[in-house]
């Protein structure tokens, strides 16, 4: 790979602007098009029947009755699935979540689906097919699923990462263990220790946009599929492996997205719509319902997660250790292994040891949600790490400035890292006029930190300049917030244009190479990468057409600011050629210009973030009110810094939503109580303060422009940050996310009654 | 399935009334079209009360108030008569749902809904409000704690409407209002409510009192303890403090996604009191 | 279940439609006008995603029955922008980025149009409370408060 | 001879080791010589293993030298929202 990655710090025309996105007038006028809003010609309507149980056995499935009613097209089960029992474990779990084979494994688990000619033939078909369940033992609390006698969820998954291989089969799939140093010996050296557990409930990502897709299965044995998804590529993959085709022959293009926050990271009911596609012979159109997306796409895990740490009387930590249990629904994930990676990522410690454990549930599949698996681990080791500054007595932020980590610092989870923004962010917080305004009564300041990863991954881009010198870029990335703007910047800064003359567009992937999906906040980082490289190709055939034009070697020809020069005092009297001018020519030059860039891009720097925010109590009924709110995170280089501050006010927005009141809700009867946007209560716009940022531009050195992604870590510091704040408000520490009034008000009581 | 929109309430009530299988009275339709839509209910009549003479007004008679049954609850706050006489019930009226809801809903709906959650309720039940019913038996009017009889259960009998909502004149030195607590700011059902009314006597004693109180038991509560609590009393702290624990003691709450028994428990009381401090100011007590 | 004909108005144009009975308003636009400006986010009133005004009031179209439209005049986002000319709400939206993914944009346009209709000169305070009824989850509504303030003001100076 | 550092539940599935000495030029070869020596670490290669190169993070590029003397370190390749 000739492409340079390496930071060269060069001076900005367009990149740090702030035009208008590509897309807005579409999405301003209702004209934009999402997953539900694409139609075919004889087009069917697909449904699907889910299970009412948390754990059952299918016995049998009679479809005969609705097979017979008029308007019905198809029917499906798992017997029209593969059936991938001793293939891939991984794709039968993901085409096992699609359509139940033989166990109803949680409430809303697919068990039939069928395609109709309109929606009330769909329903009542439903009604029609007869599924015949053994009710098993169910277990929904991720602490009493890991119990040795709570019923087992799959009797094969044996707990991977023992030292020894054990015996009997455990709703715990995987241990895993990260950390160096001795721990025992560092808390010797403790002069303080806190140790306490928490727990948070699972929350969903409640994107707006319900998944929807409309599923095109041809007899000549090729598909296409027009769906909301965070990843076409990904779903090409999945879909036409769970399908047995091959991926070429389906043709997948990814509509606006209404929202994914990870959600829309895995396939659900897409598979399925292609299935009924095949056999109906027609298009099928497929969406769920909001009480569909609840039940049955993936939310996040519910945890329990115990922390202690040691610091001596100077304030310096000196050990660090948490058990992490995360639930991943009834398919076995990698989620405690993250939050075990990334619980202590933001201090400098000698002694530090994580452990995570997988659990298995009968709730829907665990999928990725914003910084996946962070939040909850940042929010035990926050409220802890919050504790013992109050214990040692010094203040919260200084406490943490001593103990950050910093350029050179070997990180919790192992690497050492290079240069990072844990230190100046936390700066930026201590001189914050936030911190010092006054508070009222009842109300109480927390402050918190964050940490997450960040992606790269294989990335393809085409940038194509017309024959007007106006250029085209394809981008594989879905672009879930704005990217298209960022990344028609990037273009127009690496060719020395406007960005007027730009036009960025999401491919499908027959028209471009394998994208990643937008997830992991590689989105602008990944495809800008993969824009820089594919416009400095651009340019190169640029300066060989210029150097044509002239008829001077191409080694003359350099690029500057849009345009072609020539270099040496014998081409001194030929002035310059704009990007447009050569483009004017280039039938006649050797034909169109285009820069094309396949790369893996590695190397997006670590990201970190502190928030600050104020909460009131009501210490009569345990109501909380977000006073204000202050988000501090390094972007790297901020491409378009509104849309920079649009991810860190909504990644704050949806971490105050988890922190106070969102959480799934189960009976005991194993079913979920609040599948809707009534009492799954994500906030509303008058629960919300201004939400204010500050961006923070610490140079990724992995990347021409510094960039890092900044799409996830907004979500990490708030639950801390929020707990911290209501226990100052209230006096009393809340280990229990969501803090919901009862919740906060049982908590007050206890506190009073305990005082008494 | 059938959907009408008869003229006149002798149509609505005799196609209700001759309707076989299930039927179903669409005014703002914010409670129905969403039992449809989540197929808890298939009506195969709807009747829309909407184009039924005087059903969409709000009428100030000697006697008080009648509020047409297919009155959104956004117009109940745009009636500045009805705001000074009774700004309990307005503000609960207006708790309902989101503006989207607010230009649709109505507090009939409401009332037949029979959630015993419903906003305007309590705060219809503390301002003594009554249904006038209309059926094949001709018209009646009772309390309208006699419409719901348990959660989504009425005591209306098969093709009676409720046409309008009565509320009295106003009385002198009177106040009423409404609190419910939600956990958000907006779009919550309540997790406990309470509505008081009260009116003083020339001394700012209290003279009489009604206490609702919602989402504490199946159908409304009307605490009459709770009502002699304020009765001769100024609202200082200790009839206030003896309010909150009357009207904790008269919940019998259950344990649900929105809340606990504790919670409710302890709520009701402050919400009571609250409700109580506001309604006295309101009747001009100091 | 016999079809229901329906004569309307839609953003000033006559309109005539059959439906059934129990269909949507929501469900009218989408799937028989081919107006799928107005989104189902959650069919149950509670995320506003699909707002419209009918006869100058707000509405959750979902919460409407496509039936109950006779003679009614019914305005949706693709009514909002006077031929290629923005309404200042669209561009306020567009200059404060106060829309990411864009689902939950065109019910708060219709929103906010009727909130400032009815209140030219908002506080932030009226605003937050005014669109309570549309959830936005990815801008933590800042972005889509101020829209509506910088609207507010472009509009009282027209 | 380069080191490599094992995050700790790979260790154990390396005979107990955090830290492996592998002669390798590449991720690639590193990937191949693991697996050959510790037959166990086989299946976790194949589900996808990322490899931090002084302290920045690969996925997918086997051609990546890994330079004398730097710092290795396998982590599980994670999911990201």
């Amino acid at each position: 790979m000739n492409f340079d990655p390496r930071f060269s710090g060069r001076k900005f025309t367009s990149v740090g602007t702030r035009p208008i996105r590509p897309d807005g007038v579409d999405k301003v006028t209702g004209r934009a098009r999402y997953g539900a809003d694409f139609n075919m010609a004889g087009q069917l309507v697909g449904r699907i029947l889910r299970s009412p149980h948390a754990h059952a056995r299918i016995i049998k499935i009679d479809t005969s009755k609705a097979e017979k009613l008029a308007g019905v097209k198809a029917v499906i089960t798992a017997a029209d699935l593969p059936d991938l029992t001793n293939g891939d474990a991984a794709m039968y779990d993901v085409l096992d979540n699609c359509m139940a084979r033989t166990k109803a494994l949680y409430d809303g688990h697919a068990v039939a689906a069928v395609a109709a000619i309109d929606a009330r033939t769909a329903r009542q078909a439903l009604k029609l097919i007869e599924v015949e369940y053994e009710l098993l033992p169910h277990v929904t609390d991720v602490d009493e699923a890991a119990k040795h006698k709570a019923p087992l969820i799959n009797d094969a998954i044996f707990t991977e990462g023992l030292e020894e291989k054990p015996v009997k089969p455990s709703n715990v799939t995987k241990r895993s263990q990260f950390g160096h140093g001795d721990v025992h010996q560092g808390f010797g050296q403790a002069d303080f220790i806190v140790e306490r557990s928490f727990k948070t409930e699972q929350t969903h990502q409640g994107y707006i946009e319900p998944h929807a897709c409309v599923a095109n299965f041809s007899s000549d044995g090729t598909a296409d599929l027009w769906v909301c998804t965070q990843g076409h590529f990904v779903y090409r993959q999945h879909c036409a492996q769970l399908l047995g085709m091959e991926a070429s022959k389906l043709r997948v293009t990814s509509s606006e997205i209404g929202g994914g926050f990870g959600g829309k990271t895995h396939v659900w009911a897409e598979p399925v719509a292609l299935a009924l596609s095949r056999k109906a012979g027609r298009p099928v159109k497929l969406v769920m319902t909001r009480d569909e997306v609840f039940r049955a796409s993936g939310p996040t895990s519910a945890t329990s997660i115990d922390v202690k740490i040691g610091a001596r009387k100077d304030g310096t930590i000196t050990a660090a250790e948490a058990t992490l249990r995360y639930s991943c629904g009834p398919y076995a994930g990698s989620w405690a292994e993250i939050g075990a990676m990334t619980a202590f990522a933001c201090y400098k410690l000698d002694n530090v040891k994580t452990v995570g454990y997988e659990v298995l549930v009968n709730r829907p599949k665990t999928a990725a949600y914003r910084a996946p698996s962070a939040p909850m681990a940042a929010f035990a080791v926050e409220s802890a790490v919050d504790e013992l500054a109050k214990m040692i007595g010094m203040d919260p932020v200084d406490f943490r400035i001593k103990n950050a980590a910093q350029e050179g610092t070997r990180s919790s989870y192992g690497p050492v890292y290079g240069p990072i923004g844990i230190g100046p962010t936390l700066e930026a917080v201590k001189s914050h006029p936030h911190m010092k305004a006054p508070l009222g009564e009842n109300q109480g300041r927390g402050m918190a930190c964050g940490f997450w990863f960040n992606f790269g991954g294989q990335t393809c881009t085409d940038l194509n300049i017309g024959m007007d010198g106006s250029v085209s870029l394809a981008v594989g990335t879905v672009d879930v917030g704005g990217s298209r703007a960022s990344l028609s910047l990037v273009a127009a800064e690496e060719l020395g244009i406007a960005y007027e003359h730009v036009k960025a567009v999401v491919a499908d992937t027959s028209s471009l190479g394998y994208n990643d999906m937008t997830d992991g906040s590689r989105g602008t980082f990944s495809s800008s990468m993969a824009t820089i490289s594919a416009a400095r190709n651009a340019i190169k055939i640029l300066r060989e057409r210029a150097a044509q034009m002239w008829d001077i070697a191409v080694d003359d020809v350099v690029w500057e600011m849009g345009h072609a020069v020539a270099k040496g005092e014998k081409h001194g009297n030929l002035g310059k050629l704009s990007l447009k001018e050569i483009a004017v020519e280039s039938g006649k030059t050797g034909g169109p210009i285009a820069g094309h860039s396949e790369l893996v891009a590695d190397g997006a720097g670590v990201s970190f973030a502190t928030h600050i925010c104020d909460i009131e109590v009501d210490p009569e009924t345990g109501a909380t009110r977000v006073i204000r709110y202050t988000v501090v995170q390094d972007a790297g280089k901020a491409v378009h810094p509104t849309y920079v501050e649009g991810q860190y006010q909504g990644g704050a927005a949806q971490g105050i939503g988890w922190a106070l009141n969102e959480e799934y809700i189960y009976g005991k009867d194993g079913r979920l109580q609040n599948p809707g946007f009534l009492d799954y209560r994500i906030p509303v716009c008058s629960d919300l303060p201004m939400i204010d940022t500050q961006i923070l531009e610490i140079p990724n050195p992995n990347h021409p422009y510094g960039v890092r992604g900044v799409g996830e870590t907004s979500i990490v510091p708030p639950l801390a940050a929020i707990a911290n704040a209501v226990s100052n408000a209230a006096g009393v520490r809340m280990t229990h996310i969501p803090m919901s009034p009862p919740r906060i008000l049982a908590a007050i009581e206890a506190e009073r009654e305990w005082s008494k | 399935m059938r959907y009408i929109r008869p003229l006149s309430m002798e149509d609505a009530v005799g196609q209700l009334a001759g309707s076989s299988g299930t039927a179903a009275i669409l005014a703002g339709g914010s409670d129905l079209l969403v039992r449809m839509k989540g197929g808890f209910i298939e009506p195969d009549l709807i009747v829309d009360i909407k184009a039924i003479d005087g059903l969409s007004e709000i009428t100030e008679t000697g006697d008080g108030f009648s509020i047409g049954a297919a009155v959104p609850c956004a117009v109940l706050g745009e009636s500045a008569a009805l705001k000074k006489a009774w700004p309990g019930v307005v503000e609960a009226a207006k708790l309902i749902g989101s503006k989207q809801v607010q230009g649709r809903c109505t507090i009939t709906g409401n009332l037949c809904n029979a959630s015993p959650a419903a906003d305007s309720v309590p705060a219809l039940v503390a301002a003594g409000a009554r249904a006038s019913i209309v059926g094949p038996a001709g018209r009646r009017t009772i309390p309208v704690q006699g419409v719901p009889t348990g959660p989504g259960k009425t005591s209306l009998a098969k093709g009676e409407i409720i046409e309008a909502i009565l509320l009295d004149k106003r009385a002198p030195r009177s106040g009423d209002a409404y609190l419910r607590f939600i956990p958000r700011t907006e779009m919550d059902i309540a997790v406990v409510s309470a509505g008081v009314n009260l009116t003083l006597d020339e001394h700012g004693v209290v003279k009489s009192a009604r206490v609702a109180l919602g989402a504490v038991a199946a159908t409304v509560l009307l605490v009459e303890e709770a009502a002699q609590v304020l009765i001769g009393s100024r609202l200082d702290e200790a009839t206030l403090e003896r309010l909150a624990k009357v009207c904790a003691g008269a919940c019998r709450p259950i344990d649900d996604k929105r809340g606990t028994v504790e919670f409710r428990r302890k709520v009701a009381g402050v919400l009571a009191k609250r409700a109580a401090t506001t309604a006295y100011a309101r009747a001009g007590g100091k | 279940m016999a079809g229901v004909a329906v004569s309307t108005t839609i953003n000033g144009d006559s309109v005539e439609f059959l439906c059934q009975p129990d269909e949507t308003l929501l469900d009218v636009l989408r799937d028989r006008l081919g107006l799928t400006g107005a989104k189902e986010g959650c069919g149950t009133g509670d995320c506003g995603a699909c707002s419209v005004i009918l006869d100058d009031r707000l509405v959750c179209s979902c919460l409407v029955l496509g039936a109950e439209t006779e003679g009614r005049r019914v305005e949706t986002i693709e009514g909002m922008a006077h031929g290629d000319t923005l309404h200042p709400l669209q561009q306020k939206f567009l200059e404060h980025a106060a829309l990411q993914c864009g689902i939950c944009t065109p019910g708060f346009l219709i929103a906010a149009k009727d909130l400032l209709a009815k209140n030219p000169d908002p506080t932030e305070e009226e605003i937050r409370f005014g669109l309570a009824g549309n959830l936005c989850r990815c801008t933590g509504y800042d972005k889509i408060v101020r829209a509506v303030q910088d609207a507010a003001i472009v509009m009282k100076g027209a | 001879m380069v080191e490599v550092t094992l995050w700790g539940s790979l260790g154990a599935l390396a005979g107990g080791n955090s830290k492996v000495e592998i002669e390798a030029k590449d991720i690639r070869e590193l990937f191949r010589k693991l697996a050959e020596q510790y037959p166990g670490l086989e299946p976790w290669i194949d589900k996808g293993i990322a490899v931090a190169i002084d302290g920045t993070i690969y996925r997918d590029t086997w051609s990546k030298e890994l330079p004398q003397g730097a710092e290795i370190f396998l982590l599980p390749r994670l999911a990201g929202g």
